[in-house]
């Protein structure tokens, strides 16, 4: 173990799935000399030379596309948008082409690639720049996406996404660049896709989050203890594979569930997990799901507004308490 | 003067090229009828008019270089070797299509044949041949990226970006424009700014030509002549081939925005009876030979046909199927 | 009142508001003197001219940032895109620019626009082009979104679009084009935004649909009143605004739904809706809300399967007596 | 040998190009150290070096010609007429700025100055640029529109497809490339295939030129002459203007990819000492004179600096409001 940020995290994912496996290659805008915007490719031009890590024009549908190509071709491309809110340049590659080129020939070909993208708000960056994104990559059949929370996940995680054969939406969150966390060294820890981690265990109400979510709802989760509330909290880890099992065997338990996602409520993917919720748990819900989510706004700039626009741990700790009054 | 024939190829090389026309040609013809008889649905793009383009390019390229392709790419999946009859099944939905029904007209793929795909977006396929081009460079193999497209797609983001980044990349493809003067119902100069197609590549540093896409033997030697640049430089080459397409964009296309003297003039110039002329004029082939050529293609295409009706539908469960490893 | 096809029904919207004011201009791929892929725009030019009805390059993109520059400029531009599919390579303009704009450069401008777009599966077109992507749009904060179900709203929604202030998303089903009504003659006859239809009356289940989904809910209801069950069909006519009075109090009454949409059933907009009726009615629910949704797949070309991958009739009546069957 | 600068303009006008310039610097420099402070937040992208490419095509147009830019556009918003103190407030995201705080530094926006914006998505602005042009000249308004946007943002497909419909529809644009050689940590040979970026108009039948961007009446003399062109023939025309940003691309950036050497030549061009030396040499101005606009405009930003500091955030309910009409 050793205490790395998650944006290391990252960095020694990429470098040790770059050592082991010369078919991966990376790419994308400033990666390579600039080292990446938010440094996640630091080190690593230097260490696999420009055949290997390769600065791209600014042409977002072109770098999925040439991705979607080279991973036909037999390579592991990982490629990196600049920030998520380029990827709506990149719509139709990623949707037309990487999640259904294999499916539309007839199971003919995969796609072993990695689309990285950081994301996410509140760091004042007016509204085409500050996007969660996740629910347009959750609402397109053929992608698997991953998001981690922490600096383990994200070492492990990034791992299992180069060496998944499927397309893989791999998304970072800016705000967690910085933050600290163990991390194995072993170079073959891996978390697995599909497997949602309970991060702390309760029996009240259950909070399902991801990425920056989660750590905000663990937070929430410590300021309710205080009041003897006790909550169980799930970070998904990934939206496809959606691990429904682990969420909803958790608010059988508790009868009770708030569903924490960053980005715009309406069409968000929380109301997909809140149903599921309900569908699988009518008889034993003891008050309706909550969803804490983004305000249905574009993301105003001024940084006194702007954090009230995504969930924090007062109004996600505010829902908990909802969820509890409103029991039946 | 022309060349002739014989010395750009043998006289077998030749004649098969004229085959790969006509089953072209019959193969298209038939899907029109089986449409019309509601075998074939959604949209059905045919080639017919064009076979000198993809017949000519084909044999000017290595048998593993990749080719990848639009929506109207029957006639050039079975160029590259794809079995008619599973190219037919494909278009019919059955289990035994191509690609087990799943992708239809539009989405013909054969890998064990480096054919990479159908794409029904227009100007979607651009960007993933460099990627595949990038990637057989990175593997060092001896293969280069043929990537063909039409007028309508030169004026979409991705053209734009796919010839910086394969100069950039010093990427080993080659774009081959099919310039047959529509897009749907829109003629290339009310489209394109620069209506000579092959001279948009001026602002990449590409070097581009055109060739008269209604000669096979034309379009074979550009081919041939370009591959050869692409493989020893490992960089670009663009080359647009000038053609029609005989039927409408699709077969719900009654094609009104053309003259019928614009029809005939290019009617005139049918690929297939002038190089069948050719071929008797330079008496390479004699006038039985071709027909016992068309008998073939004609019999393959029925047989085509006979195995797609006869195919079993794919089953229920395929709908979850080859979507994720 | 005449009977019209929607399509019809589309071109005489477009034509009477082109009449009305000056501002108003249409253009896209094909729509001029081919007349539109769908003939939607049947007459325009030769009845408007070249200077209001313009073809455009094959460049989705710029289709949809001119309109945006356009409206700015003060223009009514109703930019057409040929089908949804290639919104996919609008996203960028739609999602960061036509939605975003008024905020960001905090109400400074408007942008009175409508990008029409037909969608929809069903006709064989294979994976690229048969999607149902309603909830993109409606997980962007900033549009407006219609998608009529009848030849009647068909025109009225577009006439109120074409009026509306905001960017407008369009939406129209290709398999309805043929579909035939009564439609009002009167050239001010216009469908308000956010004012769902209850398009049938019933008392044991409410079904919410929208567009092609409201005509098979439509069916459904009527097979399923053979059986004595009587349905409450709900046409939502916009997406957003979303009228959600009209659901929520359809469903205190009947105390079942069943959410129909079109779309994917992952992170679609029906889990929000499932959600809201949950969340509102929890204490008069008497059965999980149920979702019929397109299945998570990248359609299939072949017929037989493709249909599969739809909402049908059967899909959403079998769903009506689930929910009636698993009543508490 | 160089015009004489009154063969250009006016006196007064020109010792107003200084003033403009100067005043541009400054702020930039005043946003810096208010970044520093914590009181400017998010992304800030400065232009210092680069005033002589605003001010000189600001210059160059008519008042009430539109103009569209990127993420680096404070002075350009200034030099049009956006008061600095509403432009600081902005940046600040009090509830006085020009966009009420909604935007901040990549989103100013003055509609009653003709300035449509500030956009942070690369090539973004470039289409947009297009439909104001188009409704410009369906209104038979005598108003061209000039976008700019950086040497990073040619490769986009916005680009081509906007070049290509804007001389298709014969639209009165100007787009003005300001080639500050990077973007973000990328040289413009590293990303463009064609490196002379005004030669990338070829593909599209545009005239373009080059002029040197740290020589502002260089730059208004282009610019001046291309609106012309463009007023006239109602077509779209092209500039690069090579230019330099003295800072990294933004406060996040200590820009380690350029060389000192480099920076240093470039530093020697500074448009505002340079054509200070001009002003000076040709007789146009007095050094009093000149030492009097930089303490003005030094005195207008500090002004501006308090007047941010000093007004109020939005209010809450500002969020749920301007979003729909
Ligand atoms: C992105 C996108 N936009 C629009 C369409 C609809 N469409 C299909 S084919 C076509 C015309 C393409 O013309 P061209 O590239 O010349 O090819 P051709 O049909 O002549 O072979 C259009 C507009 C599409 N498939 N994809
Ligand atoms: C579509 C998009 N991709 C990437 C970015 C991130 N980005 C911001 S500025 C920039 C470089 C642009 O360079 P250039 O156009 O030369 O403008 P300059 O910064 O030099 O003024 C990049 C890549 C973005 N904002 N938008
Ligand atoms: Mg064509
Ligand atoms: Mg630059």
């Amino acid at each position: 173990m050793s205490e790395l940020t998650y944006r290391d995290a990252l960095n020694l994912a990429l470098k040790e799935e770059m050592r082991r496996d010369p078919s991966v290659v990376v790419f994308g805008e400033d990666v390579a000399l600039y080292e990446g915007s938010f440094k996640v490719t630091r080190g690593l031009l230097a260490e696999f030379g420009e055949e290997r890590v390769k600065d791209t024009p600014i042409s977002e549908n072109t770098i999925v596309g040439v991705a979607v190509g080279a991973a036909m071709g037999g390579l592991r491309p990982v490629a990196e948008l600049m920030t998520v809110n380029f990827a709506l340049l990149a719509m139709d590659q990623i949707v037309n082409h990487m999640a259904k080129v294999r499916s539309m020939f007839g199971g003919q070909t995969h796609l072993p690639m990695v689309v990285r993208m950081p994301g996410g708000g509140g760091s004042q960056l007016g509204a085409q720049h500050s996007q969660s994104l996740e629910s347009y990559f959750m609402h397109c059949p053929g992608l698997r996406i991953a998001y981690p929370a922490t600096p383990a996940d994200a070492k492990g995680l990034l791992k299992t996404a180069i060496r998944d054969p499927n397309p893989v939406i791999f998304l970072e969150h800016e705000l967690l660049y910085n933050s600290k966390g163990e991390v194995p060294d072993d170079p073959e820890f891996l978390v697995p896709f599909g497997k949602a981690n309970v991060v702390r265990e309760g029996s009240d109400v259950t909070v399902v989050a991801y990425a920056r979510m989660t750590v905000l709802a663990l937070q929430a989760a410590t300021e309710l203890a205080k009041e003897g509330i006790s909550c169980e909290v799930i970070d998904l880890r990934t939206l496809n594979p959606l691990d429904v099992e682990t969420f909803v065997a958790s608010v059988r338990k508790t009868g009770r569930a708030v569903v924490v996602e960053e980005c715009w409520r309406t069409a968000g993917l929380g109301g997909d997990l809140a149903h599921r919720i309900h569908e699988a748990c009518f008889d034993t819900l003891r008050a309706p799901v909550r969803r804490v989510a983004g305000l249905d706004v574009p993301m105003p700039y001024s940084r006194e507004i702007e954090k009230l626009c995504i969930p924090r741990v007062e109004t996600i700790a505010a829902a908990v308490r909802d969820v509890l009054a409103a029991s039946v | 003067m022309e060349t002739k024939l014989r010395a750009v190829l043998p006289d077998h090389e030749l004649v098969k090229l004229y085959e790969q026309m006509v089953i072209g040609r019959e193969f298209e013809e038939a899907c029109a009828e089986q449409y019309t008889k509601g075998h074939i649905t959604g949209f059905l793009h045919l080639y017919s008019g064009q076979e000198a383009v993809a017949v000519g390019a084909t044999a000017g390229l290595h048998k593993d270089d990749y080719i990848l392709s639009a929506y109207r790419e029957h006639a050039q999946a079975i160029v590259r070797g794809a079995e008619p009859k599973r190219v037919m099944a494909e278009l019919f939905g059955k289990a035994t299509g191509l690609c087990k029904g799943k992708g239809g007209s539009m989405h013909l793929f054969a890998p064990e044949l480096s054919f990479m795909g159908g794409y029904a977006i227009v100007g979607g396929q651009l960007p993933v041949a460099c990627g595949l081009a990038f990637s057989a460079k990175y593997r060092q193999e001896d293969r280069i990226t043929a990537c063909f497209f039409g007028d309508g797609a030169v004026n979409q983001g991705t053209f734009h970006e796919s010839l910086n980044w394969a100069r950039l990349w010093e990427l080993p493809v080659l774009f081959v424009c099919e310039n047959n003067f529509y897009g749907i119902g829109t003629e290339v100069h009310r489209s394109s700014a620069l209506p000579t197609v092959h001279k948009r590549t001026c602002g990449y540093d590409i070097p581009s030509e055109k060739v008269d896409g209604m000669d096979v033997v034309a379009v074979f030697k550009a081919v041939k002549y370009a591959a050869e640049k692409v493989r020893e430089s490992g960089r670009p080459y663009f080359i647009e081939a000038t053609t029609y397409r005989f039927r409408g964009h699709s077969m719900a296309d009654p094609a009104k925005y053309r003259s019928a003297a614009e029809h005939e003039i290019w009617k005139s110039r049918d690929p297939i009876p002038a190089f069948a002329r050719r071929l008797l004029d330079e008496g390479i082939a004699a006038e039985e030979e071709l027909e016992a050529i068309r008998k073939r293609c004609t019999a393959t295409v029925q047989d085509a046909v006979t195995f797609a009706e006869e195919s079993p539908w794919p089953e229920d469960r395929q709908i979850w199927e080859d979507i994720y490893v």
